[in-house]
């Protein structure tokens, strides 16, 4: 099973990274950009029995290590493996 | 009075830490691994500075968990006194002993440079020996030190004045270009409500001696002696 | 031997960057072609970059030992004595091409490399430092953004403090941009390691990272030009990890604490095979036996060769005694590193790789380390540099105005932007901060400082290969004695562009014979050191030939340290040394009239020797409270930083130079062997005197105080005004 | 128009971050886990005029800032906006 984690930093922290990332992309003249958030990214293999079990699993980890709560909103999507690697 | 140093690994202010309450205080030194989670009879656990875990995901985020952090909360709900410098600040955080968190520097950037602090709190066992309004010189090196609460929790910070450093100028004015990383009210260090716990992102241990540029950060490590020994003949 | 016989194809010796006659040499000491694994081993070994092919003919020029050397070239870095049975080990390495490609991670990675050369010698890590080059901003902000961020990356998450070094900016360096890193550490004399596998028998265990596919052919990569092709390679960029090296750094520092290891080797260039061939090849007679099915790997599917030609970063060799491996082990569960015996010491001098029971090959030890044929080229001066028309110069209009332009230049403007984000602090041993000249770390528990500083003028380097050379050894004195420290010993680091041009090789040439005379004039032995070449691309220009000097020096009661900025107001400025009409290669020439032309300013070495003396004697008399040597600039620019760098205004009268003296060269002249000092009222005659003595000239030139910088009627700024222009020269955040 | 960008080192690239991750993971208990990798999520709203303009602008911004093709890999999605802020 893998999940694919998204963090994002909470609507009422600053995020400094993402005002920088919008102006760095308005000098390379994408100024059609209004907002940037950025966030992390996580993406975890793990052997679950169901795909209950690996949705509980997950949430556990993201909620006792992956995110902060004071500071980060998480949400993920499970997918049954295929075969090959991730990617 | 011995102090506890706490090494995790990637923690690098451990030896500075330990240098200072050994050779600069005469104090009786202790360092604790963090897979141990004996604290060996220590009067006062520092967390000191460094890259715990690589700080990686998260500054403090997997070093929370480590054996000895259990003992650490034991510890501090017994009153007993616990110090997070830098990565220990937000190791301390991390694990709930102290409200709030420490989020990436608004310049983006890492900063190692001197900073002013004002006093605000000197009826603490780690600023005994301050005066309050005191400005103390001490460096900070760090690249998250800006820190987050949200708004009920600051204003409960603030109203129970567990705000116990904020970075000022030279006068002890704190203004917002005294500001090194962003941080919300210009805090720097506070204290749990008891008043045991205190987390700080500068590095007292880093100015202890004249030769490395200032001795203000002594008064933090004689102030945490000085509470011991008042203990003592209580 | 025709093409047929040779069993392989044009493409693939390229790919191992081996010639034909290099392929001819192999197959005739082993008696038989090389299969694919002992080829792209010999490939490696042979490349440029771990062979030295070029430049070891020439290395062996340079003076290497010294009443304090402990160990000279040929370990993983060199060791100087300081008395009081410590031990400073120190050295410097590029890691240029990768981070022309990957900034960030180049530069990273090019710390974690340094350090682990320490580490080898059984030395704790104590300072890094770093000597860069880039082409002009704002067009090389990604480079030099990337790099310093990469340093610093590193450097702060690890804990070792990044105290000095250097950046310049210009237009040769735009494409092949330079980042050499140096590092400092220490250790007690009687602990020192030689990465020497001693005893037949022993294990050699493999601890850190785990192998993966990274930056196979980098080696040989790094000894290529920079061309189209290097797409193709950019795989060969690796992530570093400063974390485990940290946990790296610590269980080896454990170590010492058990009898139980022979000796220790990081793996850099050319991984695994590198590594064992060298440790090995320091032993006569010694050989290895490595089973590459033990090496703990990240990707599945690898082969041996894969295993063999890994860069993965953060791994060590440990040659442990045998039976005594448990004992290792141990200390490295403490730190959850991941570690396995792979194989062991022998005695019949050859590198032998078996994948669990199948041998896969077969080599000499000494066909990898010494066989690579050495590269005999020719060099021809190139052009004459383009001559310097003195006399044609206006005299500046405005000294005031023309000050100012220098002080917000890239290449002299404050490095407050880039030394803050390095933590140089780490270690509660920085008793002076970069910013100044050489910057000084305590040995606790002493009164002893070492001072460090990397240095070197390309421009002088491009003017005039040799005398560049000699001004960069110079310099790097000066620097350490401007703190009151007396210099010790060099790391070098020939950074070259590509040397099968006869003019770049004549650079080369000139460059160590004038290194190699300026260091046994000022009698420093060069103790450790790296060569990089071919660093020019296909299209871009040549880098100007930059041989960058660290160095190191001591000073046995720190208290006694001199710093650069001002320090009291009412003392007397003094400016000691002799200025000449020395505009040639100079910043002032460069900024004024946008020209790099002339010829750098001339060296007497015997009075570089004088001067040095008088500075070192009024230091330890205590004659003297500040000292700044006077380069990059002249005597103006070096006024204005020590007014900067304390705080503190300077007031005088005006300077009227003496003919044939320009005013101009007054000013901004780079003649060498100079220094401004300040010096307490009472104590200014017997310096004087102490001058007249030593034959060196003495001039006074105001009295410390204020808030301007004021030769009256000439030039009045205030430190403020100043301040603003040197401290904007790096556009904002760096 | 909203896109979800994930920007992830690439499979051959050295990932510290995750192996640490797995290690901190593994530490709670989460044994499970055979594989971390830790990468960036951004999220971007722009203003464009169709789908397939939109599409082309953000492989532009990743190709040209957000991504480093030298080590990392990316994919994004776009969503037509509904309303509200981005999460
Ligand atoms: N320019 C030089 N001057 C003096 N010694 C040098 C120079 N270049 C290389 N050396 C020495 O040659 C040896 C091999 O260098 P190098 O391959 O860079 O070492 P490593 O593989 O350990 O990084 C080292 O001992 C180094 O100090
Ligand atoms: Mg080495």
């Amino acid at each position: 099973m893998i999940a694919r984690i998204v963090v994002v930093p909470k609507p009422v922290v600053n995020d400094p990274q993402g005002v920088t990332v919008r102006q760095g992309l308005a000098l390379l003249g994408f100024g059609e950009v209004t907002e940037v958030r950025v966030g992390k990214y996580i993406e975890v293999r793990l052997d679950a029995t169901s795909e209950r079990a690996a949705r509980e699993r997950v949430d556990a980890m993201c909620s006792r290590l992956l995110a902060n709560h004071v500071i980060e909103d998480y949400h993920f999507e499970l997918e049954h493996e295929s075969k090959g690697a991730m990617r | 009075m011995k102090f506890g140093v706490v090494v995790f690994p990637g923690t690098w202010s451990d030896r500075d830490c330990g240098w200072v309450v050994d050779q600069v205080l005469g104090a009786h030194l202790q360092y604790l691994w963090h897979k141990d989670a004996d604290l060996k009879g220590c009067d006062c656990i520092i967390l000191p500075g460094g890259f715990a875990y690589g700080d990686y995901l998260r500054t403090g985020a997997i070093a929370r968990f480590a054996p000895v952090m259990e003992s650490i909360g034991e510890f501090a709900d017994r009153g007993g006194l616990v110090w997070g410098i830098c990565n220990g600040f937000q190791i301390l955080c991390e694990s709930g002993l102290l409200p709030g968190a420490l989020i990436r520097n608004a310049s983006l950037e890492y900063r190692c440079e001197w900073t002013n602090l004002v006093v605000e709190r000197a009826d603490l066992a780690f600023t005994s020996q301050c005066d309050e309004r005191e400005v103390l010189r001490v460096p900070i090196s760090h690249g998250e030190g800006s820190y987050f609460a949200d708004p009920a929790t600051l204003s409960r910070l603030e109203q129970n004045g567990q705000v116990v450093f904020r970075y000022c100028d030279v006068e002890g004015r704190v203004r917002p270009n005294s500001n090194p990383n962003g941080s919300l009210h210009n805090i720097a260090g506070i204290v749990n409500s008891r008043g045991n716990v205190l987390g700080m992102m500068p590095h007292p241990e880093r100015c202890a001696e004249a030769e490395l540029g200032g001795t203000d950060g002594l008064k933090l490590f004689r102030s945490v002696m000085h509470s011991a020994a008042q203990v003592l003949t209580a | 031997m025709k093409l047929e016989d040779r069993n392989v194809d044009e493409r693939r010796l390229r790919e191992v960057a081996l010639t034909a006659d290099e392929y001819r040499v192999i197959v005739e000491s082993l008696k038989r072609p090389p299969n694919d694994l002992e080829l792209g081993m010999l490939g490696v070994l042979w490349s440029e970059h771990c062979s030295y092919k070029t430049s070891k003919a020439l290395l062996r020029r340079l003076p290497s030992s010294g009443a304090a050397v402990l160990q000279g070239p040929g370990e993983n870095a060199g060791a100087v004595s300081l008395g009081n049975g410590w031990a400073v080990v120190f050295k410097i390495e590029s890691h240029n091409h990768p981070s022309a490609i990957e900034p960030y991670q180049g530069a990273a990675t090019g710390v974690g490399g340094i350090l682990r050369d320490v580490i080898a010698m059984g030395a704790r890590p104590i300072a890094l430092l770093d000597s860069l080059r880039f082409g002009p901003l704002p067009e090389s902000r990604r480079h030099f953004d990337g790099v310093v961020a990469g340093i610093g990356g590193y450097g702060n998450c690890i804990g070792v403090p990044t105290v000095g070094g250097e950046v310049y900016f210009e237009d040769c360096y735009a494409q092949n941009p330079l980042v050499n890193a140096m590092c400092v550490g220490l250790v007690r004399a009687n602990d020192l390691m030689r990465a020497r596998a001693e005893g037949t028998g022993n294990k050699l265990l493999l601890v850190g990272a785990d192998t993966g596919r990274d930056g196979i052919h980098g080696a040989a990569f790094a000894s290529l030009e920079l061309d189209e092709d290097s797409s193709q390679r950019r795989p060969a960029v690796q992530v570093g990890n400063p974390f485990l090296e940290k946990c790296l750094l610590e269980a080896c520092m454990d170590l010492s604490l058990t009898d139980a290891v022979v000796a220790i080797q990081d793996l850099g260039a050319a991984g695994l095979t590198s590594s064992v061939a060298e440790c090995a090849g320091r032993v006569p007679g010694a050989g290895a036996k490595i089973d590459v099915s033990r090496v703990p790997r990240r990707e599945r599917g690898m082969t041996p060769y894969d295993v063999m030609l890994s860069e993965s970063q953060e791994r060590m060799l440990v040659v442990v005694r045998r039976g005594r491996e448990a004992d290792i082990e141990r200390i490295f569960e403490t730190w959850d590193l991941t570690s396995a015996v792979i194989g062991e010491v022998t005695n019949d001098g050859h590198l032998t790789v078996v994948d669990h029971k199948e041998q896969v090959a077969r080599v000499p030890i000494q066909l990898l380390t010494e066989g690579a044929p050495l590269r005999r080229l020719v060099g021809l001066p190139p052009e004459p540099a383009p001559a310097l028309d003195i006399d044609a110069l206006p005299p500046p209009a405005d000294i005031g105005a023309a000050l100012l332009r220098m002080l917000a230049s890239p290449n002299l403007c404050s490095r407050g932007p880039i030394i803050r984000r390095y933590d140089h602090m780490v270690g509660d041993a920085t008793v002076i901060p970069p910013g100044g000249d050489a910057a000084m770390l305590r040995v606790k528990g002493t009164k002893i400082g070492i001072a460090m500083t990397t240095s070197c003028n390309a421009r002088y380097c491009h003017l005039d290969a040799n005398l560049g050379a000699q001004l960069a050894v110079a310099e790097a004195a000066r620097n350490i004695i401007a703190t009151g420290a007396q210099p010790l010993a060099i790391t070098d680091c020939l950074n070259m562009a590509n040397p099968d041009r006869p003019e770049v090789y004549w650079q080369l040439e000139e460059t160590v014979s004038g290194m190699a005379q300026a260091c046994r004039s000022l009698d420093l032995p060069i103790v450790s050191g790296n060569v990089s070449l071919y660093n020019e691309s296909a299209g871009g220009a040549a880098i100007y030939p930059t041989p960058v000097i660290g160095m190191v020096g001591q000073i046995d009661d720190y208290d006694r340290r001199l710093q650069a900025g001002f320090k009291h107001e009412g003392d007397f400025v003094l400016l000691i040394g002799s200025s000449h009409n020395d505009l040639g290669g100079s910043e002032y020439l460069k900024v004024e009239h946008d020209m790099v032309a002339g010829r750098p300013p001339e060296l007497d070495l015997a009075r570089e020797r004088a001067v040095g003396k008088l500075i070192l004697t009024a230091a330890r008399a205590g004659l003297i409270k500040t000292a700044h040597d006077c380069s990059d600039g002249g005597m103006l620019v070096a006024l204005a930083e020590c007014c900067l760098l304390g705080g503190i205004g300077m007031r005088g009268p005006a300077l009227n130079p003496e003919p044939p003296l320009r005013i101009d060269a007054a000013f901004f002249g780079e003649s060498p062997s100079r220094f401004i000092v300040s010096a307490p009222s009472r104590a200014t005659p017997e310096l004087q005197s102490l001058a007249r003595r030593h034959h060196v000239e003495i001039a006074l030139l105001g009295l410390t105080g204020g808030d301007a910088l004021e030769l009256e009627g000439q030039l009045k700024l205030t430190v403020q005004e100043m301040r603003e222009a040197w401290e904007g020269g790096l556009g904002g955040p760096a």
